[in-house]
Formats: structure tokens, C-alpha cells, sequence
């Protein structure tokens, strides 16, 4: 390589570092006693969206034979590190650094350099440190939803490095495009309060990625029936208590917006519980507990992007609907499909997902948004048709770089337990640690 | 020797050891089982249709024993694990062809 | 019926509905970040009360044989979904719509119309949607303590159908005279802070109500042994977390009284957990957990209605004399009133209720209450017959009514599960899904 | 005794009692609505520390075999009970009031007498009640982690003297030489953010004392595996919850500081649970769930006392090497040191506290300290002396008072389960109450 | 009077239930084990070295018949229990001496 | 045939497997049980009395082997599964009749 190379590289990649390192500048206020309501009610958030990790895990847990309850756990327990790891040194500046392209984010974040603690952007209600915090959760809970999916299949090994490229590949981007200034910002009408599309459809369609690449679990482990009701309905508890942060935080602030978004979410889940309850007692003539759960998750999936955005008596509606349409998408993933959907993550979080994207296009009260973003029963169909398209971007671009991700690992490691390790369960040969003792 | 294999109620358990051991026999092994009857299960109703519950929870013990107790053995079981309903359970009697005890050289 | 009687009827009906749809019309400030500490708060004990409901299940379900875990968790689940909405469609404002006659409040919030989300009325802390947040958890919470007197007998169909019932004329009603200036409020010189009537006293009598007309389980179910303490454990952790919201909220401010509230929540339980273990170690030479659980929330129990009243000396007393009356409740529950209150509603909620309501009548610190409002022991007599009035007021409604309402069900649905069932356990029998696999 | 002596000694009585109760004077302000976002944060982590508690139970009783849960959980109940009556009655004015000697606080504040509820003092946050209600949580977790050390073998009645004891002659002072304005505020270089002495050192410590006194389980229940792995999680996650709350509120304030603390305990935990993954990947081929959930609490421990004066950099170090450290010590207290800390309480929580110490001396910020308290790499070695000499004392005392004070109780009670016992368990033989039904 | 055990796989078992009950053979007490069989367990591999777990989940059904009904039940197990796959179990029969109801006097 | 039929410390599982496999037994059915022995279980004080636990932990196998091996299999479990405490267990020996393996034809 002759200099003139090497000095015109070397302009290049000081030219590269300049645009990816550069910090945004903008006004900042030092924190104050003022400022302790809203940092707290973030804080507070964070926490909640934090136990929602280990509560789906338990919530999964519960639902899978008793030779795959430490399989789940471990795997979250991993993911949980990984997330937070990842999303400290790279994925919180990808997503939220200065839009490039509308892509992506630059660099200027890296390894949380720059990132303000005690000081307050103009416009802004808490530090940004405590944004990044907040979101982090996010991260967590995403990943911890997408493992229900393929599990009992899929090696811990594998699905470790998979989220640690997933992390980086698909929600860094993902958590870019529609709350960190990228495309979907830029382009689209769109709006997603908590993160119907980033988490719910990314972790869905991630999990049936999986789901595909991986098939079916053996005969002889799909047909055992959950092991540990009470573990499930802890698991659920939790999920629900942490989504009233997850929903009320996501404001970023303690006010009418968290109070709406809180009642709301309460009230869609609880509608759509009953409702579940009721399809079940004419279909089969008995109220199951699970069936009673799945309802409620599925009404609290599809109020997530729209809880901003209406008030009581829409949300009665979106999880009545949201609670009929994942009842048939649960059917249809277990009867229909040929897919071995374990733990019905693409019906309840997917399905949901993108009923709640489509409930917000078509409720969002003018009154609550900015105008422009109001639903199609006010006469508006941008937000429609913007909501439409983020969904079918999110869902394509999901499963099309998770799928081509575990595909690249599958040529690398080994992806796939074999029968016999999938029979006795990955509890023992994985890990060691069978759950119980007798 | 005589093996006695009785299954009864669960909640007949404590009356079953105390006869027993007022017969003098005090030894005995006990596992938790289900079981399946003669009349296949309890049949219940819901809104759809009929459904069947097959495996009912079962105490078995094990007892083993000189042939001279036997009978007496039978007697206190059947004495004390007796409600009149349908699920009571069941003795069987085994032979045994010997008896060791693992600490001592018996 | 001619034209005159016809405008007659539309005209009473014309006045009803302007009386009992008028909002009361009081004045508002926007929320501003000032109100963030108070609304975070508020927010914050909303989300630990909901955690009691869950924990409660928790609580009682490891006390069940492990035929019935299923049950009580289901039965759990559907209260809550049926309390949610039934408390955002009319409970809330029958209970704190306008006042009409002392004994119920009018239409003027029906499904949450007119309730203001992001203003503050003069003189309150936070918006008006964020109490009627935080009481729909009281409201959730105090169905989820009756489920555990009549467990294990009445059917999951007959629990859901009383609930929505019983939450209409017995609970909305119970709030209206307490707290949302019915009659209590408006000629009984009574105190209660954060619900011994309203809670405690109602949840448990509902449950003897339940109880007496459903009668005795089984002999052979009534046997069985507690069948997973470390669950009981779990529920009773959750239950006192979410006593600190319970007790720390009812000030509705962060402020000192909330602080007071928390500290003598967390002395009287303590108190009366050691108590009882006493107790216990005197009368039978040993020290059980499930005695020292029930002492615990003996203590909180009775410190409820007073926790805002009190300091921390008096908190010892309460404590310690709620757990010796408790203890010996639970001793007559079990042994000679002939009831089979399965899990002690009464016996701790029922008689700790009592006698907290009572000790807020003796003990009522001057300088924490305005004046007439003194205890006993400060020569004041007004405070300590109203809450007597009170107590027997609750008691014969709350069992009145409840006993109606299972009485008036029992002729159209079945209630009661037959002996066959009973012995099988609702788990498998109501609901097909037995909590454990071996 | 004439006339003299007797006055002599009132003399000196009254003038004791005068140094003793002399409540400090110091300047406050009423608690305004301003106050509210601090007073519901520390609320909050109050909350968050009293979670960890029944957290720890959990954690270790799934580690148990399934004839001691019972039993841990019963020991955390009781220790619950006590530590906070203690606290409130004796333990709080000890280590808080007014410093009598470096070594001890006075009694002004015995039974919470003067302790300011609705003020708050010049320079202060939070009302003293509140603050005393958030130390109360750390009494109360302090001696939930001893209780892992010598568990199956140490009887129930001989670990609440004991624990009653302890809380006031080796936990009141530690908590008032570091935090009170006892020896080690006045003449040590010292900083511990969140409690690396006072709580892990001298839980720890204590642990091992009692460990050495009692001596080792039979091998015929050493030998057992973790009854309930999805205990263990639950209890590690509600911990880590709670960690967010104890090293968040430990600035008693809403703001940079608490965001720091909480980024970086996530981000150590996150790191320590990796290491510990892939050191136990390349010792023994697999990586378990009890090893990793044993890097994240070594990560947590280590970051306690630094995690309000390092960043996130130095977070992943002390993370790492933390997890390194404890993943010697835990193999060395089970393979080396003869010892049997059943649940490697000293492995964990005393290495890990250890190195917290120690890398608070190296690593402390300059721009997050008090001038003269900076760390190692920036030059000065006062702070890292400090702190080797403060957990030099710390192991010391706590060491030699605990073993005194078990030995002394084992000359009044019989503290020691016989082998038989220890066999058929502390749930049947203490309690009488088995965990589970079959 | 037989007894016959026969140990199967957990997810054969409601197969072997129905076959049995195609059979008319009604009663049996069912028992959660543990199984090793001639392989002594199945053998796995981590990234330093193998091991082998031994103790494989099985079902136990104790089913006491008449001499009569003794090859028609075996053979209804056998043909429902059978994957053709290594531990797919084994079937013992063991002489009954006395068969006794609890709730009659047979 | 013989089925022996071992009552075992839970502690002592291990070292009986590797007893058994060293000579050459392989095949075993293991189930977890409760055991009340000759001392009808073991007593215990509080400070209101005596009370006494009756039925312990134990864990039973069940080996199905040719009479050849019968006292070899025995000699190897007592040797294996003593400590010289009570409560060590018991070896009951049963004929059996037929065993039959479900996969093959044998
Ligand atoms: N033929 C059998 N072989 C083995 N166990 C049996 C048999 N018949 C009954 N049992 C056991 O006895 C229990 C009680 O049987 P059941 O026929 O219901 O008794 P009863 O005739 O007294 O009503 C069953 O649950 C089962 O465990
Ligand atoms: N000799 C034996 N004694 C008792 N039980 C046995 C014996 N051999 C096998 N078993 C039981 O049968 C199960 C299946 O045995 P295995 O040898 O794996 O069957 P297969 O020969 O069909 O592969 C074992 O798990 C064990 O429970
Ligand atoms: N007669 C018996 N029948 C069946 N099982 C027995 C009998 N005697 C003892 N056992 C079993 O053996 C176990 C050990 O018995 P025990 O008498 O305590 O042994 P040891 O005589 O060696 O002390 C008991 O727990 C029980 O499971």
C-alpha cells in the first residue's frame, strides 16, 4: 500500500470517526429537587420493567415439562447479562446516538461515554442517563420474551450468542427506526407508546424465526402439560405489575399521560381476560387458569402502542378484540400452522402486537396526540396506513436477519439438541441442575 | 414370609399404621401412587360433554411379615381402611422367599 | 298509557338523570412537574396494592391441599379481571360519584366519563383518575381476601357471578359511606385510614357470609395438610410489600404521614409476629412459620385503619393485642364456632379488623387527627363509639347482603361443588389443569 | 449505702442520662410538596431493600434439600420481626444518635422519641423518620444474609437470642461507625456508598463465626442437591430488584447520583454473572443457573460500596474481577477450608465485600468524590489504606463479638441440632411443618 | 392370581391404559420411578469430557389379574408400550397368593 | 428369576448403583418411599412434650436378575448400603415368574 493510500484511508476513517463520535449538542439543565418526582416515577419504571425478565421467564417456566424449567431460567439468567452488557457498551448509542442515514446511530454513546447523569436536556423531563436505564429494560425484556418460542430445542450456548448478535443486529436498529430518530421517525405516521412494534412484534416474529430454523421438539417432550401452575401465575403477576411501569413510565414522566396509561392498560387486560374466559366456556365448557392468563397478556400486548393515545373505552374494545384475535391466533399457531410455537410467543406477542398496532392507527384520540396522528375513526388514514407499514417493515426485517442469524451460527456451533438430549431434557444435559428434588 | 400389598385412601393413611401397629406390626414401606379402579375412574360433567378422571391418589404400603400375621395383618387393614364408598382399595399378598436386614446379618 | 303519564315519567326521568349524572363541578389546576413527587407516589402504591391480590392467592394457596391450588389462583384471577372492570364501568362512581341521600354516589363518572386525568382539584394531591387508580386496588384486593374462607367448595361460575354482584351492592356501597362522604362520613364521628371497615371487616364477613351458607368441606378434604409453605411465604412477603403501599397511599401525598404510616406498619406486624410465635411456643413448645405468618398480618390487619393516627408506641400495642386476639379468633374459628372458614378470613381479617377499628378509637393521637377526633384515652368518647357503630354497621351489611346475594344465586346457577368433586379437587374437576405434574 | 453515695450516683445518673438523651438540635424546614419526589423515592427503596429480605430466604432455600426450607424461611421470618422491633426500640438511636465516643450513639432517640417525622433537617433530603425507616430495611437484610451460613444446624430459639443480641452489640455499631458519626467517620478514609462493610462484611463474618462455632453438617445431609432451582431464581431475582433500591437510595436522593448507582450495579452484575458463566464453561464444560445467579451477586456485593463513586467503566472491572475472586473463594471455602458455610455466604458476600472495599480504594472518581477520597489510580493511597484498614476492623469485630455472644448463648440454651435431627430436618423436628405434601 | 409390572415410558402410559382397558382389564396401581436398564443410561458429551445420566423417568403399573387374563394383558402392553427404541422397558410377572377388596368381602 | 427388592438410605443410592454395576447388574427400577421400621420411627422433644416422626425418606429398588446372580446382588447392596445405623433398610427377595423386555421378542 502506497502512503497516498494509506493518508487517503486514514482522511476516511478520521472523516467516519468524526461523524459516528460526534456528540449532539444541546441545552442541559443541572438536576434539582424539582426534577425528584419524575426521576423517581423513571426509576421506579426501570424496576418495574426490570422483574418483567425473571416473571416471563417463571410465566414460560411453568408451562414446560419439569425436565426444562432450569433451561429457562439459565436462559434468561444469560440473556438478562447479555442484554444489559450489550446494550451499555453498543446498543444504547446505536439506537439512540445521532441518526445516520436514518439506519442507524453513531458511535457517540459508546461504552455510555457522554451520557449525561446529572444534568437535564431542554425539553426533556429526566437525565439522559436515566432514559438509557429505562431502555435497557426494554432490551431485557424483549430478548426474555423471544425465548419461549424454541425452547427445549435450541442449545443455551446458541441462544447466547444469538442474542448477542440479535441485540446488536436487529433491536439496536429496531429501537433506531421508531423511538431514536431513524426512518420510521423520519418517514412513516406512526405511533407506538410502549413498544407494540420494537418489543412485542421484533420478539414474536424473532421467536418464530427460531421456531422455523430449529422445527419441532420431539413427540415425546410436546406431549407433557405444564409442570407448575402456581409458577406460571407468579410469573404472570409479575409480567402485569411490571407492564404498569412498562406502559406508565414509557410518558417518561409522572402526569396525566402515566395515569392514563396505567388505567388503560389495567382495563384492557382485565377485558380482555374475561373475554378469553368466556370463549373457553363455550368452547370446552370450562375457565382454565392458563386460558384466563393468556387473555390477560394478550389484552396487555395489544394496549401497549396505543396506551398513550385513548382512554377507557377505547381500551375496552382493543382487548376485547385483541383477546378474540390471539384466542384464534393461539389455535391456529397450535392446529394449523406445522409450527411447534412452544409457548404460543408469536400468538399472544405477535398476533397482539399487531392488533395493537392497528387498534392505534384506528383509535388514537385526537385530543391525546398531535394532529395528524389521530385514528381512522376520526376520518384521518395516514396513522393508519403508517401503522400498517411499521408492522409489515418490523415483521420483515425481524425474522429475515434473525433467521439469517441463526442460520450463519448454525454453520459455526451447534445449534440443535438431538432427541435424546431434548427427552431427558435440557435441565440435566445442559446444565447439570435438574429443578427438583423428589 | 408373606408380602402385604395394600392400597388405600391417602387420608386413611394414619388410621391404617395405627391398627397395624396395635397388631404388633410395625415395619412397613409406603409410596404414593395413583390408581385406576375397577370402575375406570369418576366421571364428571361440564358445560361441552362428560369427562373422566382415571387416576385417583393412592397410598400403597408394603408390608412384610411372618406368615402367622398375616391374617391379622389383613384384618386391621381392611378394619381400618374401610368407608363403605367405591375406591377403598385393594390387598394383595405375595410370597416372600427371604427377608434380609441390611445392618445386622439376620 | 296516555300522552300525560308518559311526559310525567319522561320528566322524573329527565330530573334523575341530571341529578345523578351532574358532575360536581370544583376547581382544577393542570398537573405541573411539581405534582411528580405526589403522582409517583400515588402511582407507586397503586402498583404494590396490586400486588397484594396476587400475593393473597399466593398466601392462601400454599395453606390448600395441592388438589385446589389451581382453583384459588383462578378464582384470583378472574376477581380481578371483574373488579377492574367493574369499578371502571360503575363501582368508582357509585362509590365517589356525587353523594345522593348518604347512601351511594350518582352516575356523573360512569365508565369513567368526567373523571379529570391531568388536573388537580383545589385541596387534593394528585388527579382524580390516579385515586380512582389507586381504590380500584383496594377494591381488587378486598374480593381477593374473601375467595379464602369458602375455598374448595363453591363453584368457579358461582365465585365469578357473586363477585360482579357483591362488587355493585356490597363494595361500591362500603366505599361511598367511608370514604366518598356517605353517611359514616357524614354523621359518625369515625376514623379509617386505609380500610379496616371498608377491607377487612367487609372482606371478612362476606367470606363467614359465604362460608355459612356453602357449609363444611368434606371431611376428607378438610385433612390434608398444607401443601407448599415456601409459596405461603411468597404470598405473605408480597402481602406485607404491598401493605407498605396499602397503609404508605392512603395519605394520598408523599409526605410525613406516609413515612409514620410505613414505619408503624412495619412495627405492629413485627410486634405481632413475635407475639404469636410466643404464643405458640408457650401453648404447643414449638414455633411454627405458618403462626408467625398469621401473626404478621394480624399486626397489619389491625394497624390498617389506624396506621395514620398513631406513632410508633402505639403501634407495639396494637400490634400486640391484635396478634393475642387473633390467635385466640382463630382458635374459636377452628375449634368451636363449627365454621369452616378453610384459610382464618375471619379469624384475622375479621376480628384484627375489629379490633383495629376499635383501637383507633382508643388510642387516636391528638395531634395527628383534627379535633374530636382524639381516642379514648385522651377522654374523648366520640371517636371510640363511632367506630363501634361503625364495625357493627359493616358486619350486619356486609353479612346481610352477601348472604342474599348467595342465596339468590344458589336458585339460578349450582353453587355448591358435590363430595365426589370436592375430594377430586376443583383443579382438575373445574378447571382440567392440575397444578403439578409429578 | 449512706446518704452521699446515694446522690453521688443520681448525680452521675442524671448527667449519663443527660449525655444519653440529649436530643441534637438542628435546624428543619416542614415537608412541602417539594419534597415529595425524594420522599417517594427513598419510600420506594425502602420497599425495594425490604423485598430482599424474603428475597435472600428464597435464594437460599432453594439451595436446601427439601427438609430445611421450612426452616430458613421460618429463621428469615422471625429475624424479620426482630431486627425491625430492635431497630425501632434501641438499634436506631444507638447507631444514629449523637455520637458518645466515636464507639456508640446516645438513647435521644430510643424508641424513636424524637424523631422527626414531617421535618426535614437543613442539608437533609428526607424527614429522619424515613431515613430511619430505609436503615431499618438494611438491619433487617443484614441478618436475612447471615442466616445462610450455618443453617441445618444452628437450632430456631438459638438464632433469634442470638440475632436479638447481635443486632444491638455488633450490627448498631458497625452501622454507627460507618454511616453514624462513629470512629470510622472521624479518623478513617473511608467510603462505603451502600453498605460493604455494615451489611456483606459483617453478615458475612457473622456467618463464619457461627459457622466455625456450630461446626459442620453430618455427611449425611451435606450430601443433598438444591431442592428448587426456580425458587433459588426467584429469590435472586427479587434480590437483584431490590439491589436497585438499596445501592439507588443509598444518596438519599432522586437524582445523577441514584441514576449512576443503579447503572452501574446493573452493569456489574452483568459482567460478574458472564465471568462466572464462562470461567465454569472452561472448568467444567457447562455452564449453570446457580453459577451464574452466584457471579451476579458476587457483582452486586462488589459494587455496593463504590457504586455511587465509579462509573460504568469501572463498573465491568470490578464486576469481573469480582466474579473471579468469589469463584476462588466459594471453591475454597468448599474445598479447602474445612469449613462448611452451606450456602457460601463468606465466599460471596465476604470476598465480594472485600474486593467492593478494596476496589472502592482503587477506583473511586475524583469527579464523584470529596477531595482527598479519590482512588489508587489517581495517586492518592489514603482512601485505599482507608478502606483496608476499615474492613481489617470490620472482620475483627464482627468475627469476635459474634463467636462470644454464640458461645455465651450456647452456655444458657442448646443451640446445637443433634445428628438425628439434622437428618429427618428442621422442618419436621423445630417446626412441624413439612414444606410440601407429595 | 398374577401380578404383572410392567415399567413403560411416561408418555406411553395412556396408551398402555387404553389397550388394557380395551382388554377389560380395569384395575392398576401406577407408581412415578426411575429406571436404569442394561445400557446403564444414556451417555452425553460437554466441551470437557462425557457423562452419563442413568436415572431415566419411567412409570411403573402394578396390575393384578386372573391366570386367564395374564397373556392378553402382556401382550396389550407390549404392543402399546413399544417405540422400538432402547428403554422402552419391561414387564415382570409375580405370583399372587390372596387378591382382597377392602370395601366387600371378597 | 428373583425380584430383590432393596429399602435403602436415600445417601447410600450412589454407592449401591456402583456396587450393583461392578458386579454386573445393570437393570433397576427406583422409586422414592417412605419407610416406618422396627422402631416405628424416631422420637423427638419439644418443650410440651415427646413427639415422634414415623415414616422416614428411604428410596427402594427393585431388581429383576437371574438366580444365579441372587446372592451376589445381595452380598454387593449390604455391603454397599450399611453404616451401622438403624434405619439401614432391608432386601426382601420374590420369585418371579416371567420377564419379558418391551422392544424385543424376549
Ligand atoms: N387389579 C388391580 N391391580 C392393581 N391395583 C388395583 C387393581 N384394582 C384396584 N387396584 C387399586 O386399588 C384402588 C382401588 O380400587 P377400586 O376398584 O376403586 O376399589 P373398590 O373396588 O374398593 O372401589 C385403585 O385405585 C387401584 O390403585
Ligand atoms: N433387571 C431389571 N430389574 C428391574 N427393572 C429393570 C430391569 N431392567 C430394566 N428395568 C427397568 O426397565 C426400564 C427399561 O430398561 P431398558 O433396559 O432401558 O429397556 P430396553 O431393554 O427396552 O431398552 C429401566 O429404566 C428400568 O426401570
Ligand atoms: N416389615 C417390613 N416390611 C416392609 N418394609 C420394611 C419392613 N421393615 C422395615 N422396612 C423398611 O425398611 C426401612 C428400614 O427399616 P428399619 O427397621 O429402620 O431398619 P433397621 O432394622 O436396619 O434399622 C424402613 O424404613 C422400611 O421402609
Amino acid at each position: 500500500m502506497n502512503t497516498t493510500v494509506k493518508i487517503g484511508f486514514a482522511a476516511i476513517a478520521l472523516l467516519m470517526a468524526a461523524i459516528l463520535l460526534a456528540p449532539s449538542v444541546s441545552a442541559e439543565t443541572a438536576v434539582t429537587t424539582e426534577n425528584a418526582g419524575n426521576i423517581t416515577w423513571i426509576l421506579v419504571c426501570s424496576a418495574l420493567v426490570f422483574i418483567m425478565t425473571p416473571g416471563v421467564a417463571l410465566f414460560y417456566g411453568g408451562m414446560l415439562r419439569k425436565q426444562s424449567i432450569t433451561s429457562i431460567l439459565a436462559q434468561t439468567c444469560i440473556i438478562m447479562g447479555i442484554m444489559t452488557v450489550s446494550w451499555a457498551v453498543i446498543g444504547y448509542t446505536l439506537a439512540f446516538g445521532s441518526d445516520v442515514g436514518g439506519i442507524i446511530g453513531n458511535l457517540e454513546y459508546i461504552l455510555l461515554h457522554n451520557v449525561s447523569v446529572d444534568t437535564i436536556a431542554d425539553g426533556a423531563t429526566i437525565p439522559q442517563m436515566e432514559f438509557m436505564l429505562f431502555q435497557m429494560m426494554f432490551a431485557l425484556i424483549t430478548a426474555g420474551i423471544v425465548l419461549g418460542a424454541a425452547i427445549e430445542r435450541i442449545r443455551f450456548n446458541a441462544i447466547a450468542l444469538f442474542i448477542v448478535i440479535w441485540s446488536i443486529v436487529v433491536y439496536a436498529p429496531m429501537a433506531h427506526w421508531v423511538w431514536g430518530g431513524g426512518f420510521f421517525d423520519q418517514y412513516l405516521t406512526v405511533l407506538d407508546f410502549a413498544g407494540g412494534t420494537v418489543v412485542h412484534i421484533c420478539a414474536a416474529t424473532t421467536g418464530l424465526a427460531l421456531v422455523l430454523f430449529a422445527g419441532k421438539r420431539s413427540e415425546r417432550t410436546m406431549k407433557d402439560r405444564p409442570h407448575n401452575i402456581p409458577m406460571t401465575f407468579i410469573g404472570f403477576s409479575l409480567l402485569w405489575l411490571g407492564w404498569l411501569g412498562f406502559n406508565g413510565g414509557s410518558g417518561l414522566a409522572a402526569d396525566g399521560v402515566a395515569i392514563n396509561a396505567i388505567v388503560v392498560t389495567m382495563i384492557s387486560s382485565s377485558v380482555a381476560m374475561i373475554v378469553w374466559g368466556l370463549m373457553q366456556y363455550f368452547a370446552v365448557g370450562r375457565i382454565g387458569i392458563l386460558g384466563m392468563i393468556a387473555g390477560a397478556v394478550a389484552g396487555l400486548v395489544a394496549i401497549t402502542p396505543a396506551a398513550g393515545y385513548v382512554g377507557p373505552s377505547e381500551a375496552i374494545v382493543i382487548g376485547a378484540v385483541g383477546s378474540i384475535l390471539c384466542y384464534r391466533g393461539v389455535l391456529f399457531m397450535r392446529k394449523k400452522s406445522g409450527l411447534d410455537d412452544a409457548l404460543d410467543v408469536f400468538g399472544v406477542h405477535g398476533i397482539g402486537g399487531i392488533w395493537g398496532a392497528i387498534a392505534t392507527g384506528i383509535f388514537a384520540v385526537p385530543a391525546m396526540v398531535e394532529s395528524g396522528y389521530e385514528g381512522l375513526i376520526y376520518g384521518n388514514t395516514d396513522l393508519f396506513i403508517g401503522e400498517i407499514v411499521a408492522v409489515i417493515i418490523t415483521i420483515v426485517f425481524c425474522f429475515a436477519v434473525s433467521y439469517a442469524v441463526i442460520w450463519l451460527l448454525s454453520k459455526i456451533i451447534d445449534v440443535r439438541m438431538v432427541e435424546d438430549e431434548e427427552v431427558i431434557g435440557a435441565d440435566i444435559v445442559e446444565h447439570g441442575e435438574p429443578a427438583y428434588t423428589r | 414370609m408373606k408380602m402385604i400389598i395394600a392400597i388405600i385412601r391417602p387420608e386413611k393413611l394414619q388410621c391404617v399404621k395405627d391398627a397395624l401397629k396395635a397388631e404388633g406390626v410395625h415395619g412397613m414401606t409406603i409410596t404414593n401412587v395413583r390408581g385406576r379402579g375397577e370402575q375406570s375412574g369418576i366421571k364428571f360433567t361440564t358445560r361441552v360433554g362428560e369427562f373422566c378422571v382415571d387416576e385417583i391418589e393412592k397410598v400403597k404400603l408394603e408390608i412384610v411379615i411372618d406368615d402367622v400375621l398375616e391374617d391379622a395383618a389383613i384384618a386391621a387393614i381392611k378394619e381400618s381402611a374401610d368407608t363403605g364408598h367405591m375406591g377403598d382399595g385393594r390387598i394383595f399378598v405375595l410370597p416372600v422367599e427371604r427377608s434380609i436386614k441390611i445392618r445386622t446379618e439376620e
